[in-house]
């Protein structure tokens, strides 16, 4: 990484005010909204062929820590280079100012799924998304509808375990045996019409932007049904085991859910077609139940 | 505390084969990995995973591939078997669902790739490794393994014989980054190291954050050698400010690479005056460096690789996604501007030690993918062959570990009478702790205690106090700093140019890292998902890895594989056919070489002169 | 879902300015089909009226529809139909799978069409009525 | 784990229900529409009026199957948006039980009402 650390100094501007009354979501930001503006001020002439900084508002919470019990935000200065991701500007951020700033992050290339939050009021990749293409001040929040551990990091437990209720492990039983090195084949359709359902990195970004998963903690959610979705339609599966998918997915807080809001398929980072992928399940279930169609 | 049969240390593709094999074996075993078993970085690898499957093709000419491009590095019986086993893993990975592009008759394709005879490398559209791991994990979920996952293992309970090659491994020390509990976990039958790459020793890397080399800073203080540290692949084509890679597609499909003064380097120059842009990694990456060195880089960085004249229709077609990674990870547009792009470290061939069957010196010690080094890639790895290697040898591991037989192994591990002891070199500084607590108050390493029993209490109690010094000291140095001053230096001078003088230079900052470290301290006090504490401990690990690969640097005087030595510019067969090892003697590095296997199984490899 | 302390407008429906094309017209939708369904109850009841006879019935239907107000109401229950119905193909073809890229454009259209028929409709509403 | 929701009859046919109205009610309710707004002024209604529609005994079943469909659609619909909201247990059951109750009232109150209405 090329996020320098001999950067020109930046106001320490992580810190709490001192009164603890002002620890309230919102007002310490317009404290430091001040204090950033007044230094801005003072940098700018000489600085202005230099460089620019941004601003980035990062939710804060940790249950042990006293200051932080009551969730607040914390501004930070970043200064930018061009290709900057939100992912480099918290990482800036943390190993700059506060080295307490929590978030998951791994392969910054956007297949690992640690980092989804949630930044201007969209859940997305921080290490996919430009700095350059948001609007300032940079809102930085842990992904919604989900249990907050601490600062940017949510409980995934019940994204995983909705990914492991649709059984999602490839089942067949008659395959050859592999020292004979004779493999199942599968025709270039058909491995096109599963393609993007396999691209999912399990980030969770999709469960956390519907609507009807935050109201229904029993709806599988559009990542697992997509999940089910790779497998139903491989046709390696032979068709028993696509009926079995199909009947888990057809239970109460299956696939009936879903009420088509779209906003899953608008933030999934990889570009998966969800809600066709989940209608196409609501059909193939009333397919297999009405026999004629 | 928890027990298990075999406990897996990481869940990559190498960590999930091996629980795979151990529990098919009838072992229960368990996952221990700081990250969740999907989030591992064998998900980044594109290109494919190499294996002898079609009619013409040949298990023997995939060795024989592997032993060339290894330099004649590599042993042979890891080769051999390697090449042996990688068709029949690969074929059961697609039995497993693994979504293999296809031929027309709807067989599994194969393309070719650098350095290979034969189009031997399967793939699974350019996200090979997304898909293997994925589908490991599932058959991980289908199999009801259980997994420890966010649980940061710090050390591993090896009894303390003086002879490390009498130790025993009983178990191994996590903490749960959740809650910040340390526990020790017991292995009745053995402990599988599967923790991936250091590549964070680097500034510039295409390896993930997490890839900090714990298993082999783990290993190798507790008395396993780690081997061949010093081969270190470097990609001549990833992204500036991330090292995203970019993929050597956009060469092969004639993209250019220019200076800053707009000159096709790679023929003004004369680096490469038949095959420029397309020369091998490693000359590409060295004629990059030059540019920038001699001030013709851009922004005094990196250089432009520039696909424009390709045209649009082209572009769009045969390198799409080469343009989403340009925008999304460094805001640039493939179409109207050339792309930034310098060399990052992207692979290390070197590793723990251990034999054909993933065991190390320390008996019940194992160690596979790229953390192990059994070894098959040598002084350089060809492109597709670590995804064999995460399969065939995390299988060999995990069942071994659970207690099936394998035969005897012909790789020999640890320091013995088959080895040879270096002498001569010549060192800055002393390396090693060389008398510091380098572990905030608490040196965690070698065994703890002779018995069975007690070993793995012990080792709990001492990572206790480790964490505790660490979470109770109030200032000092953040690691971030040490981190940073560590992987500047490794780029500076143990990049893709070495010379005695830079590795020297490179050998005294890890040793005033080292002294740094001792003033270390963790600012944040939550216990709580405390990722301040977990990277401290972390750039531990990565002074240790960091050191090695600097050592085996210094130590190997010629130019063989991936690494190149100014003093000495030529493959010195004579000398060198063996390889580097180095193991942690009471916080001493001791230096020794074992030489290389060349004998396969019904013939020898003679080295021969690596050209393409 | 359960919450380790309250995020209050973080979640929900506190951030209804950055939903999007899909979620307004899933609000929508639900709004007006209680809505229709209300009315259903109250349109039944009020036609219940021809259970105490013919004049009852006649007089109770001329009373409302003298009402301004019930014109007006009228309208808006007309707007309300239009969409559900609108919105309501918009749905059945998703269900379909057919044009699901353009989801966000005949939500558009739906509503533009919506408000275009309701205000087309006035004129037969409003006829005959005074304030 | 798979078979934890239970009490659902499961294969969507509520759903598929739901969108067979949906098509029926398109048809219906334009032609509702039409006839009582633009055909007929709604202020013009008449007793005699009405009952001159209803003695048609093609009206009147499609009046009742309206009536019907728009009540199975309109409660499924409301049913359907507090199982979102993730109604569960005996409050599910009561709520359950009293839409049944409202749409099996509300249809015989329609029928009744419309058998007046035709004069039969
Ligand atoms: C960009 C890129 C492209 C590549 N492309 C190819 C290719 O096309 N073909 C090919 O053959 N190879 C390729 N490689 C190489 C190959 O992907 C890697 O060598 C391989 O994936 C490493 O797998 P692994 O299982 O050893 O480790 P990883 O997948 O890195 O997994 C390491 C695991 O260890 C865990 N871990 C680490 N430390 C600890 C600790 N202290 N406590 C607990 N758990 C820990 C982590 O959580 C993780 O689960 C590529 C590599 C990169 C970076
Ligand atoms: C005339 C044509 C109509 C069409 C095409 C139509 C279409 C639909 C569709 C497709 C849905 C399902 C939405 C979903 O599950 O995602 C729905 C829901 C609903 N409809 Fe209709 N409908 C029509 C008329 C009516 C009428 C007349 C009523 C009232 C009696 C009504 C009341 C409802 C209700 C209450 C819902 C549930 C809304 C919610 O989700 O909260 N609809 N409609
Ligand atoms: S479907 Fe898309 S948004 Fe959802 S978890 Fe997978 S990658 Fe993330
Ligand atoms: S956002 Fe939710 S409602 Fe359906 S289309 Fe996506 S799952
Ligand atoms: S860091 Fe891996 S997806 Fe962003």
């Amino acid at each position: 990484m090329s996020t320098q650390q001999q950067e020109p100094e930046q106001p320490e501007s992580q810190e709490a005010p001192e009164d603890p009354e002002m620890r309230g979501a919102e007002s310490p930001v317009d404290e430091k909204e001040k204090q950033g503006g007044d230094i801005d001020q003072q940098t700018t002439p000489e600085s202005e062929l230099e460089e620019e900084s941004v601003l980035i508002k990062v939710f804060r919470y940790d249950p042990e820590v006293e200051g932080k019990q009551e969730p607040r935000f914390d501004d930070f200065h970043v200064p930018f280079e061009k290709g900057m991701t939100v992912l480099d500007a918290v990482m800036y951020a943390r190993d700059t100012y506060d080295s307490s700033l929590t978030f998951r992050h791994s392969c910054r290339q956007a297949v690992c799924g640690s980092d989804a939050f949630f930044v201007n009021g969209k859940q997305r990749l921080g290490c996919k998304t430009q700095i350059a293409d948001l609007s300032q001040p940079i809102r930085i929040e842990p992904l919604p509808h989900q249990e907050v551990v601490k600062d940017l990091v949510v409980d995934m437990d019940h994204f995983y375990d909705q990914m492991h209720t649709v059984e999602p492990y490839f089942q067949n039983e008659e395959t050859p045996d592999a020292s004979d090195l004779e493999e199942q084949r599968q025709s270039r359709e058909n491995r096109e019409k599963v393609k993007m359902s396999t691209r999912c990195i399990w980030c969770g970004a999709c469960m956390s932007s519907c609507n009807i998963a935050a109201g229904d903690n029993e709806y599988l959610g559009p990542a697992a049904i997509n999940k089910a979705y790779r497998f139903a339609m491989d046709n390696r599966e032979p068709a028993d085991v696509k009926e079995h998918r199909l009947r888990i997915l057809e239970q109460e807080h299956g696939v009936w859910r879903c009420q088509t809001q779209f906003s899953c398929t608008e933030v999934c980072p990889k570009d998966i077609p969800l809600t066709e992928h989940i209608q196409e399940l609501k059909r193939e279930a009333v397919k297999k139940n009405l026999k004629f169609w | 505390m928890y027990e298990h049969d075999v406990i897996v240390v990481g869940a990559g593709g190498a960590g999930l084969r091996a629980a795979v094999a151990a529990d098919e074996a009838g072992a229960d075993v368990a996952l221990v990995s700081k990250l969740h078993p999907v989030r591992s970085h064998t998900g980044a690898a594109e290109g494919g995973i190499n294996a002898a499957l079609q009619e013409g093709d040949d298990w023997e000419l995939h060795a024989y591939d592997t032993m060339k491009g290894s330099d004649y590095l590599g042993d042979a019986p890891a080769v051999e078997t390697l090449a042996q086993d990688a068709p029949e893993d690969t074929i059961r990975l697609e039995h497993w669902g693994m979504p293999f592009s296809r031929e027309d008759d709807g067989r599994v394709s194969q393309r070719p790739f650098g350095g290979l005879s034969y189009p031997r490398t399967t793939y699974a559209g350019a996200e090979t490794g997304h898909h293997l791991l994925h589908v490991m994990y599932e058959q991980v979920v289908k199999r009801g393994i259980q997994v420890y996952d966010e649980w940061y293992v710090m050390d591993l309970a090896v009894t303390d014989e003086d002879d490390p090659n009498d130790r025993e491994c009983h178990g191994i020390v996590a903490y749960d980054v959740q809650t910040g509990k340390v526990e020790g976990f017991k292995a009745n039958d053995g402990v599988v190291l599967a923790t991936g790459g250091p590549g964070q020793a680097f500034d510039h890397t295409t390896n993930a954050v997490s890839c900090t080399g714990d298993g082999h800073a783990m290993a190798y203080r507790a008395g396993a050698p780690l081997e061949d540290m010093e081969f270190i692949q470097f990609h001549p084509t990833s992204l500036p400010s991330t090292g995203v890679l970019i993929s050597e597609g956009v060469r092969g499909e004639g993209g250019i690479l220019y200076n800053n003064e707009g000159e096709r380097f790679m023929f003004e120059y004369g680096y490469a005056n038949n095959s420029g842009e397309l020369a091998s990694r490693d000359v590409v990456a060295r004629a990059e460096l030059t540019e920038v060195n001699e001030g013709r880089g851009v922004k005094d960085e990196y250089v432009h690789l520039d696909m424009r004249h390709l045209g649009e229709e082209r572009i769009i077609d045969r390198l799409e996604n080469i343009l989403h990674l340009a925008e999304d990870f460094e805001g640039v547009d493939g179409l109207v501007e050339p792309m930034p792009v310098k060399p990052g470290q992207h692979y290390a061939m070197g590793g723990i030690e251990t034999d054909e069957n993933g065991e190390t010196n320390i008996s019940g010690l194992y160690a596979a993918g790229e953390c192990a080094c059994v070894s098959v890639h040598g002084g350089n790895r060809l492109g597709g062959n670590a995804l064999p290697e995460l399969i065939v040898f995390g299988k060999r591991a995990g069942r071994h570990a659970a207690g099936d037989d394998l035969g005897e192994p012909e790789i020999r591990t640890g320091y013995g009478d088959d080895v040879e002891d270096e002498t001569d070199t010549e060192l800055p500084v002393q390396p090693g702790n060389a008398g510091l607590d380098t572990a905030g108050g608490v040196a965690a390493d070698g065994g703890v205690a002779a018995d069975a029993e007690g070993v793995l209490e012990q080792t709990v109690e001492r990572t206790r106090e480790r964490v505790d010094t660490l979470m109770d000291k109030d200032d000092g140095v953040q690691h971030a700093e040490i981190r940073q001053k560590l992987q500047n230096a490794m780029t500076d001078y143990v990049n893709v140019f070495r010379t005695e003088e830079g590795i020297k230079k490179a050998l005294r900052i890890i040793r005033e890292c080292r002294e740094e470290y001792q003033d270390v301290y963790v600012d944040d006090p939550s216990r709580t998902f405390n990722t301040d504490l977990q990277q401290t401990i972390e750039t531990r690990n990565l002074i240790d890895v960091a050191e090695t690969i600097a050592l085996g640097a210094l130590v190997r005087n010629e130019f063989r594989g991936a690494h190149w030595r100014q003093e000495n510019q030529v493959r010195d067969d004579e000398n060198w056919l063996k390889h580097t090892l180095i193991s942690w003697e009471d916080g001493e590095p001791k230096i020794f070489y074992r030489p290389v296997i060349l004998e396969g199984q019904d013939k020898t490899y003679e080295p021969k002169v690596r050209s393409y | 879902m359960s919450q380790s302390y309250n995020r209050g407008l973080i979640e929900d429906f506190g951030r209804w300015k950055e939903f999007s094309a899909g979620m307004w017209a899933w609000i929508f939708h639900k709004f007006t089909g209680w809505m229709l369904i209300g009315y259903l109850f109250t349109h039944i009841a009020v036609l219940s009226s021809a259970l105490t006879g013919p004049e009852a019935y006649t007089n109770t239907i001329q009373g409302l529809e003298s009402l301004f107000i019930i014109r007006v109401l009228e309208v808006g229950l007309l707007a309300v139909a239009v969409f559900h119905i609108l919105n309501g193909l918009r749905l059945l073809m998703v269900d379909l799978g057919v044009g699901l890229e353009a989801q966000d454009k005949s939500f558009y259209a739906s509503l533009i069409l919506t408000g275009i028929i309701a205000v087309a409709s006035v004129p037969t509403f409003m006829d005959g009525v005074t304030i | 784990m798979a078979e934890r929701y239970s009490s659902f009859a499961p294969g969507g046919t509520a759903w598929l229900l739901q969108r067979i109205t949906a098509a029926f009610l398109v048809v219906v309710l334009a032609f509702h529409f039409f006839l009582l707004h633009f055909v007929n002024h709604a202020a013009d209604v008449t007793f005699a009026g009405t009952q001159a529609r209803m003695e048609n005994v093609g009206y009147f079943l499609t009046m009742v199957l309206f009536l019907i469909a728009g009540t199975f659609h309109g409660v499924n619909g409301v049913y359907n948006a507090l199982i979102n909201q993730g109604l569960e247990g005996t409050q599910k059951k009561v709520v359950l039980a009293v839409l049944v109750i409202a749409s099996v009232g509300l249809i015989a109150q329609g029928i009744w009402v419309a058998i007046e209405m035709a004069g039969w």
